[in-house]
This record gives C-alpha cells, sequence and structure tokens, in this order.
C-alpha cells in the first residue's frame, strides 16, 4: 500500500506539480509515458512519487508518446486505471492511437500541457495540440491554472470511468503559463480524493483470462458506421455525467465547475469567447472595459469536447457582437471557437455578430491590455449592428496589421 | 463482409467498444457466437481432404501443421495408459481445402487424400487406392 | 499587487528562488503567481523569473508586468540595459555585485538614478553554501528591503521549505540568508 | 513449463486458436501461432500488430482467440503488450488480480512489417524495457497483408511489388535484414529461430514453451513462408519452410542471454540454395542466364553465415 502524502491545505504548486498530485491520488495502476516539454515535470514528479513509496503501481517509461499511449491501450484494456501525460509533438505521435483509446472505449485519463506545434518548432503554449486531438473521440476538459489542473484530473477520472461513458479524458492546461507557473493550490487529502474517484471498475478486462475477450477487431463497412454511431452517442450523452461530477465536486469542496463558464455575461452586449489561462486574463481586460462603460461579458467551454453548443447559444442569445478567440495557428479558416460558436448561434437563428482573433501561438504573451481592445474593436460592431471589423485579425503580432475579411 | 443475417444487428444494440468475448459461458468453455469456431469457411474449398481412419497411425502430422485447426481429436490412452490424441474426423466447416495434410501424412498409402468437393465421403472411401 | 523580476543565469535558481518566495507569501494568507521565461538554451543562459503577490486571487497570466522589485542575481547581467525594461521610477533593483553601490553606478550608467541596494549574493552563496546559487541570499536581501514580512517570519517558512535538503544544505542556506539580510546595502 | 513430449500427447492440447479465420488456405502462420498459444497451460494474453494474422483472426462479429487478444495499431504490438504486462504486475502487487488461482503468460504475433521494420522501435524498447513477454515474428519476408511488397525482411533477389524483377532488375536489392542476432543483441534471455510444420513441430514448440517459462522478454522469430506472395502451391507451405532450412537459408538456433548460441538442427546434406529458390515463383527470374550470378551470391552468402554460426557455436561464449 502506498504511503499518504501530507499534504497543506494550501499549496504552492505549478500545473504540472497539481496535475501528478491528482495521479497519485488516483492511485494510477499503470502510468505508461514518455517525457516532452512542458509536461515533462509530471512525469518526473510521478517518477520521484515512485521512488519514494507513495505510488504503487506500475510506471513505464517507454520509449516514444506513440508506445505510451500504446502501453496505455495495452494496461486499460487488461483492466485497470491508467493514465499519462504529454504535449505537442508527443501528442501529434499519439494521435493515431489516441483514436484507438477511444474507440475501445477504454477510459485513460491524460494530462496534456498544451505546446505549440512545430515547424519551426516552439516550446511554449498555444492550443495546437488539443485541436489536434479534437476529432479523436476524447473528452476534453480545460482547465485555466493550477488548482484547476488538479480539480479537472480528480474528475477526469471519474467521468471517464463512468460506464455511461467510458471515453478517454484529456485535461487541458496551458503550457508554462500554468504548467510553470506556481499558485496558491488547495488539494484534498489523499483519502478524500481517492474516496471521490472511487474504486477502479472494469468492463472487459483481458486479464479476467478465464472469461478472454478480443480487443481491436477489424470493422468494414457493414460495422465501422454503428461503432463511431454508438461512440459518437456515448460522448454527445457525456454531458449528463460531466454535470454530476461537477456537482458532487462542488459539494466536496466548494469549487464550482461548469460545462459553460462565463464572466459577467448576463448583460454583456460584447462577449469573447476564449480557454485556457487567457480566459482569467481576459477578466482582467473585461473588468478594465467595464470601467470604461462597455458591457463586455466572456464565455468559456470547459469541456472543449463535448461542445456545449446549446449551452453556449443560450447563454450568447442577447450578446450583440462575439469575438472567438482562438489560441491555434487557424491554417486556411477560421479558428475553432469561431466555427463551433457560430454554428452553436446559426443553429438557433441568433444573430451576433462574430469574428475570430488569433493570439498566443508559441506562447506569445497576450496581456489584458492586447484583450480589452479586442472587446473595443468588438465593440464597434455591436453598436453598428453589422460587422464593421475584419473577420479574422491577429494579435500582438510585430509587423503591419494583419487580418482577413 | 460477410456477417450472417441473424448477427446482423443496429447501432444501439452493439457491444461499446467492439469488444467480442470468445465465450458465451466461459465456466463450460461453452464458444459464443462470436468465436469463429462457428463461423463457416467450407465454401473457400475446392477439393477437400477425405480422412481413412482405417489407414491413420496417429502421427498426428496433420494436426500440427493444419493451419486451420479443423482436426478433430479424441483423447484416448495408449496401452501404457499416458494419453494420446486420436484423430476422429475433420471439421469440414473450418477446412479450407490446402491439403497441406495430405502432404505431411506419411503412411505408405496416404490416409488423407484430396477429393473434389462433390464426391460423398463414403464413396471416396470405396475410391481409396490399395496396396500394389 | 506587487510584483518582483528577477533575472538571472539558468541554474543560478532564480525559479526556485521565485517559487520559494511564493511559497513564503501564500503562508501568510496572500495568493501568489510564481513563473519563470526561457527558450531553450541550457545552464548558463540569460532568464528571467517573477513573482507576483496580491491579496485577491490573481487572474492576469500575462508574462508582461511592471516590476516594483528588480533581483538580479548574476553580476554580468547587472550591466545588460534589459533589466531596467518596463521599470518606473519607484522599481527598486537590488544586484548582486562585489562592488560598491558608487563604484558600479559609475560603470551600469543604466542604474543611475534608480532606487538601488547592492548584496554580493555570489560570495555570501560561496562561502555559506558553497557554491554559487545566490537565490536564497538575495531573498535574505529582499526581505530586509521589502519589509514584506517579519525576518523571523521568514525564516520559519524558508526552514520549512527548504526541509526536504539535506541538514547541511538548509544550515548553509540559512547563515546565507541572514547574512545577506545584513550585508545588504 | 509445459513439457512438450510426443505429437501424440501435444495434439491432445484443446486449441486455442480457432479456424474460421480468413487467413489464405495453407497459410503458415495458422501453424506456428497454435503451435505458440497451444504451448503452455497457462492463461495467455495475446496482442497482435496489423497484418495477416490480425485482420483475418478478428474480423468483427468473429474472433479466432479462445484466450485474450489485442490489436491496436502495425507498429505497437510490443508496447501494447507491455503496457497489459504491467497492469498485471500492477494488480497483483495490489492484491487485486480477476483470477488468482492463474498464471497469466503474455505474447506478441507481428508480421515482418509490424517486427523488422514500422514496429521494431516498439520491440527494441519493450525488450529493453525487460517486459516478461514472448514476441513472435511471423516472417513472411514481405508486406503480405498489402499485397506483397517489400520488407526489410525481403531476401535479395526476390520480386514483390515495391522491389520487382523487370527488364533491368533482379528484384529485391538489399540482404534482409539479420533480426535475430538484433534482438539477441539486446540481451533478451531468450531469443530462437523456427519453422512450422510435421518435421520441426517440436523445436518451435518446446522454443515456445521455453520462451514463455523463461522470465524477461523473449523472441522466436518464425519463418513463415507464404503461398499467394511467394508464390507455391497452398500444400508445399510446410516442405518451403523445411526446405529453408536444409538449405540453410534459415537455419534454427537459438541464443540464450545475449550470447550463448546452440544451433538446434543440422542438416545432414545441406541442400543446395537452388532447390529452395526454385520452387518459389518470386525467385524464378535468378534463374534467366544474366541473374545466375546472384544464385551464386545467394550460395556464397548462406554458406559463410552458416559457418559464422558454427564458428560462433563452437566458441561457446
Amino acid at each position: 500500500m502506498a504511503e499518504r502524502y501530507e499534504l497543506k491545505q494550501k499549496e504552492v504548486w505549478d500545473g504540472n506539480m497539481a496535475a501528478s498530485h491528482a495521479l497519485r491520488q488516483a492511485q494510477v495502476d499503470v502510468v505508461a509515458a514518455y517525457p516532452i516539454t512542458p509536461s515533462t515535470p509530471i512525469v518526473q514528479n510521478y517518477a520521484q512519487f515512485l521512488a519514494d513509496g507513495y505510488v504503487d503501481g506500475e510506471f513505464v517509461m517507454v520509449e516514444s508518446e506513440h508506445s505510451a499511449m500504446s502501453a496505455c491501450v495495452g494496461a486499460s484494456a487488461a483492466g485497470g486505471r491508467v493514465a499519462t501525460a504529454t504535449s505537442s509533438q508527443g501528442y501529434a505521435l499519439m494521435v493515431e492511437v489516441l483514436y484507438q483509446a477511444s474507440g475501445m472505449r477504454l477510459p485513460i485519463v491524460m494530462t496534456v500541457v498544451n505546446r505549440a506545434l512545430a515547424s519551426p518548432l516552439n516550446i511554449h503554449g498555444d492550443h495546437g495540440d488539443l485541436y489536434l486531438g479534437r476529432d479523436a473521440g476524447w473528452i476534453h476538459l480545460i482547465a485555466n491554472n493550477p488548482q484547476e489542473a488538479y480539480d479537472m484530473t480528480l474528475c477526469a477520472f471519474k467521468i471517464a470511468e463512468n460506464e455511461k461513458v467510458r471515453l478517454p479524458v484529456t485535461t487541458n492546461q496551458d503550457g508554462f503559463l500554468v504548467s510553470h507557473t506556481a499558485q496558491v493550490v488547495e488539494p484534498l487529502d489523499d483519502d478524500t480524493a481517492y474516496k471521490f474517484i472511487g474504486d477502479y471498475k472494469a468492463m472487459n478486462p483481458m486479464l479476467d483470462t478465464k472469461n478472454p475477450q478480443t480487443y481491436g477487431a477489424q470493422t468494414e463497412e457493414e460495422w465501422h458506421f454503428e461503432f463511431k454511431a454508438s461512440q459518437h452517442k456515448a460522448l454527445m450523452e457525456s454531458p449528463a455525467v460531466i454535470d454530476e461530477v461537477f456537482a458532487e465536486f462542488e459539494k466536496l469542496t466548494g469549487r464550482k465547475y461548469n460545462r459553460v463558464e462565463t464572466y459577467k455575461l448576463d448583460d454583456a452586449d460584447v462577449a469573447l469567447v476564449v480557454m485556457g489561462s487567457a480566459y482569467e486574463t481576459a477578466m482582467v481586460a473585461v473588468d478594465k472595459a467595464r470601467e470604461e462603460g462597455i458591457k463586455a461579458g466572456l464565455i468559456m467551454p470547459r469541456s472543449f469536447r463535448p461542445f456545449p453548443y446549446n449551452e453556449i447559444a443560450e447563454k450568447l442569445k442577447n450578446v450583440k457582437a462575439v469575438a472567438a478567440l482562438d489560441r491555434s495557428a487557424p491554417m486556411g479558416a477560421m479558428g475553432a471557437l469561431y466555427n463551433e460558436v457560430s454554428g452553436a448561434l446559426a443553429a438557433n437563428g441568433q444573430s451576433s455578430i462574430m469574428t475570430n482573433y488569433i493570439y498566443g501561438l508559441g506562447g506569445r504573451d497576450t496581456t489584458a491590455q492586447h484583450i480589452l481592445e479586442v472587446i473595443k474593436e468588438t465593440e464597434k460592431n455591436a453598436k453598428a449592428g453589422k460587422r464593421v471589423t475584419d473577420l479574422q485579425g491577429f494579435i500582438n503580432l510585430r509587423g503591419p496589421k494583419l487580418s482577413f475579411n | 463482409m460477410a456477417t450472417p443475417k441473424e448477427m446482423m444487428t443496429t447501432w444501439d444494440k452493439i457491444q461499446p467498444g467492439a469488444v467480442l468475448p470468445s465465450f458465451e459461458d466461459p465456466e463450460k468453455k461453452i464458444r459464443s457466437k462470436f468465436n469463429s469456431y462457428n463461423y463457416k469457411v467450407a465454401d473457400w474449398r475446392v477439393e477437400k481432404p477425405v480422412f481413412n481412419r482405417d489407414l491413420c497411425i496417429d502421427c498426428d502430422f496433420c494436426w500440427v501443421s493444419c493451419p486451420d485447426s479443423c482436426f478433430i481429436v479424441e483423447e484416448v490412452e495408449n496401452k501404457r495408459g499416458k494419453k494420446q490424441a486420436k484423430i476422429v474426423g475433420i471439421n469440414y466447416n473450418l477446412c479450407k481445402g490446402c491439403a497441406v495434410c495430405v502432404e505431411v501424412c506419411p503412411t505408405p498409402i496416404k490416409s488423407l487424400l484430396m477429393f473434389p468437393e462433390f464426391v460423398d465421403n463414403d464413396e471416396a472411401l470405396k475410391q481409396w487406392p490399395k496396396k500394389d | 499587487m506587487l510584483q518582483i523580476r528577477w533575472h538571472s543565469r539558468a541554474g543560478q535558481g532564480a525559479v526556485t528562488g521565485a517559487k520559494a518566495l511564493a511559497d513564503v507569501m501564500a503562508r501568510t494568507g496572500k495568493y501568489v503567481q510564481a513563473y519563470s521565461v526561457y527558450g531553450a538554451e541550457k545552464r548558463g543562459a540569460p532568464m528571467t523569473a517573477y513573482d507576483k503577490i496580491d491579496d485577491n486571487p490573481i487572474l492576469d497570466h500575462s508574462k508582461w508586468m511592471t516590476p516594483d522589485y528588480v533581483l538580479v542575481i548574476d553580476p554580468s547581467l547587472v550591466f545588460q540595459e534589459e533589466i531596467v525594461d518596463n521599470t518606473t521610477d519607484d522599481t527598486v533593483f537590488i544586484v548582486t555585485s562585489h562592488m560598491s553601490k558608487e563604484d558600479l553606478l559609475s560603470i551600469a550608467k543604466h542604474l543611475q538614478g534608480k532606487k538601488l541596494y547592492v548584496i554580493d549574493a555570489i560570495k555570501i552563496s560561496q562561502e555559506e553554501i558553497g557554491r554559487a546559487i545566490p537565490n536564497t541570499p538575495m531573498l535574505g536581501a529582499f526581505i530586509k528591503v521589502s519589509e514584506i514580512i517579519p525576518f523571523e517570519d521568514f525564516l520559519v517558512s524558508i526552514e520549512d521549505i527548504l526541509s526536504k535538503f539535506p541538514k547541511k544544505i538548509i544550515e548553509g542556506n540559512l547563515r546565507a540568508i541572514k547574512r545577506a539580510y545584513e550585508e545588504v546595502k | 513449463m509445459k513439457n512438450i513430449g510426443n505429437l501424440k500427447e501435444f495434439a491432445c492440447t484443446p486449441d486455442r486458436f480457432q479456424g474460421g479465420h480468413r487467413l489464405c488456405p495453407g497459410c503458415a502462420h495458422g501453424m506456428i501461432v497454435r503451435e505458440v498459444v497451444n504451448a503452455t497451460d497457462d492463461d495467455l494474453v495475446v496482442s497482435t500488430a496489423t497484418g495477416c494474422l490480425e485482420v483475418c483472426s478478428a474480423i468483427y462479429p468473429y474472433t479466432s482467440w479462445d484466450v485474450s487478444w489485442l490489436h491496436i495499431g502495425f507498429e505497437n504490438a510490443a508496447a501494447g503488450i507491455s503496457g497489459a504486462e504491467a497492469m498485471y504486475k500492477a494488480l497483483s502487487r495490489k492484491n487485486k488480480l480477476y483470477n488468482e488461482d492463474r498464471n497469466v503468460k503474455f505474447v506478441a504475433f507481428g508480421g515482418d512489417g509490424g517486427t523488422y521494420d514500422i514496429g521494431f522501435q516498439s520491440l527494441s524498447g519493450a525488450t529493453e524495457r525487460g517486459h516478461d513477454f514472448l514476441y513472435v515474428c511471423l516472417d513472411n519476408e514481405g508486406y503480405m497483408n498489402t499485397g506483397g511488397q517489400r520488407s526489410s525482411s525481403t531476401p535479395i533477389g526476390a520480386h514483390t511489388t515495391t522491389s520487382p524483377r523487370g527488364r533491368v532488375s533482379y528484384g529485391e536489392k538489399h540482404r534482409k535484414k539479420d533480426l535475430t542476432m538484433i534482438m539477441a543483441a539486446h540481451g533478451a534471455p531468450y531469443v530462437a529461430t523456427a519453422v512450422p510444420g510435421s518435421k520441426h513441430w517440436k523445436d518451435l514448440a518446446a522454443k515456445a514453451a521455453k520462451a514463455l517459462s523463461t522470465v524477461g522478454p523473449t523472441f522466436i522469430n518464425a519463418l513463415s513462408p507464404c503461398t499467394t506472395e511467394w508464390k507455391f502451391k497452398p500444400e508445399d507451405t510446410v516442405e518451403i519452410g523445411d526446405l529453408a532450412v536444409e538449405t540453410c537459408m534459415f537455419p534454427l538456433y537459438e541464443i540464450e542471454d545475449g550470447h550463448k548460441l546452440t544451433i538446434n538442427y543440422r542438416p545432414k546434406n545441406k541442400v543446395p540454395v537452388e532447390e529452395y529458390l526454385s520452387k518459389q515463383g518470386r525467385f524464378s527470374h535468378l534463374f534467366k542466364p544474366e541473374n545466375k550470378w546472384l544464385i551464386e551470391e545467394i550460395q556464397k552468402e548462406v554458406d559463410r553465415y552458416w559457418e559464422y554460426l558454427q564458428r560462433r557455436e563452437e566458441a561457446g561464449v
């Protein structure tokens, strides 16, 4: 039995340390991982927990991220709790196996520290990796600070392993901005955290060798569609479970999470959609805007997948102009948040004016002032009652203004 | 693309994750309907092996060389009380007619021979070559 | 919100120092943020680390700040003009140098007119800890200059934060902190 | 360890790999897999790389496996099984095993594509990490699942669809990679070669039993003559495998602890390689006058390698 780790009521942890403690408290049976900046400390911390006797399970240091996720699939199908961590190029290398994990309905938890994708190479934070995995059939939860990195990781196990869900979950935190930023985190004690997650309940474990199971069969035209539909349905219906888990977590900690987070949105004319640490920076910008008389608000999908279409449409119904801020290179389209939110609004015949901003690629600093400027631009659209700004603009880019219309 | 009609089902009834159980009753080792033991590849054959029990010496070369696990074995005791396998037949649902068994059969007159699919086994045995 | 920017070379312990300071302040009930900015460079490359300390939760995740304090723990970085970037007339500089304040100012013209304190954190760490890790002595100097918390309280917290290290290292660090507290000018 | 006595006894083993799979008639894969999974009475968890065996033994809604089985991808059979093995260790330590009364062994199968090539990194990693598993390479010397393309296991001179013979080409230009030796160089406790069929059945089954009872990573490289892409008649599968051994094109040997080499079978009279080559359509062009030199080269190489094996065995180091 693993040693209990004595924790203070308030710890000063960076996002990586927060995620590693959540993995430790979940008493994961197998962690198979390969280190990559900026998620490396999660793997290192876990190795140290193991070396100090705070972890009972197996820690498999594989030779690549592809093998990390493959070993996770093998371990999860074998029948126990499994987790890993990665970022960026490692995530990209895993993508093939991400689809296999979700297709086999294996409740693996992956703590992702978001980082830009090469080329050119960059170790800092943007959402390129998260967007790469968005169709992979995983639930993607967003954490904006170390406390949330901890909380979301605990919730991730409980959501993934729910028998109605049985899907893998990533928790996402911004590289360096959250992963390497130490803040006050209020952890649960080990027993309380484990009790919240609960014992692992296996479904069709390969290691129940008296009742052998075949995982990963080939389905062709006559079966594949049905399986994908069934998998999609599980994802589309997972919000009920996510809400349940968040509610239970609130009872335990007082910390309330929602699939759609909002800030000062109730009376807003102008809203920004933004995910990750910039959501909190944007709160500062909204406060400044309101001081200047602009009725601004914020909205964020805490679960990027499943995407909360209806909830977002409902909350934006009185907003005149919306700017979606995407932290990923758009490459020939609008950013994902722009597309998803526009779709949500269009479905309901809502007529907010939509614009898109690309920010923070490769860790480029985005300040409250930058975001305030976006709010002011967006307000022009709200006031005009039609779009008078460009469709897509870039924030804090060196050189002449870059925008597309 | 060869799911029998009775096994077709709809998206809301399929096993999450496409996981297939080998056994319907694991305790009694009753194979499930998903076990390919219950699938037929007989129509792959052009010719079939016919087994002549009278000539067989139970060397089991056919059993060990068969890629399709189609030799039916009965466990018997030899004179010294040790268990040994006795070949008692061929599972024609599983046999694809590759004829490897015939090739590896070592008896002077082979105890396995290929015959056209339409020839009845009793008839085949009648046609078996005799010793010179 | 109190904002502190560290200038250091990778390997000198600015990240650890910034996190330790955040930890100390969190124990007084403050909200904190400690982070650093560096690239792929290895040990020896210049880098910056940051502390933000406030009575309310800190939401701003941008790296940019107007520091109230600039802590320079590498003697050669004192001469880099970047250390005055985004500072105001009220920004307090505590820098590591073997030189006197006067001698230093005669060369480092960018520091002229600034509120400047000097401490030889390198020498102190070499003598007390045995290695040129000037982060903890800088903390001692910072507590003296800023009076942010009583020194005794600081010592209690930092000893606890260092408790994972061997006794010899803890003692060396405590001596270095106390010396710097006394010697900063 | 299961005692592999005589075949009469071995044939009493209830088959764990069922027919009704969709491998070609006469496919050696079926023969090899049956022998391996039947060579232990312990329970098994098997992973299989993408390839003929995988696609043919688990076409939904059917499985040919009476043991637990997993397919993930082409390149990760070893990584997948290492995860399952790690879970077994973890649950064992936590007293959470599903069947306390059963031993579980771990086996991965891959073709030469999934083993020599795309899956090599994952195999090398899992071997280096010391997982307790047996990896069996079903070496049919090419990507047969996709219609017979070359792999790094394809022997020089062989025609494949991506190393075709032609007006100015004699087919594959490169020598077969010596994967068995590479695996031995990992320091794996047990590495061996094998062929299917009735003549060397015991060699294969005993090697599988030995590998499965050895703690740590073990490897068997099993030549799997491919009736479809090597172009010979289905009933000749066993004969072709036997000829590979008799010509020393594919000698039977084992290496323990990374160094101790034992030759398991010595042909009484080494058969010339022409015998082996001439029976396979993939080599038929080598018998044209302009390509005959290559047959001589192949013979020289086979002789040299056989000499090397014998000397290494004699050296006993």
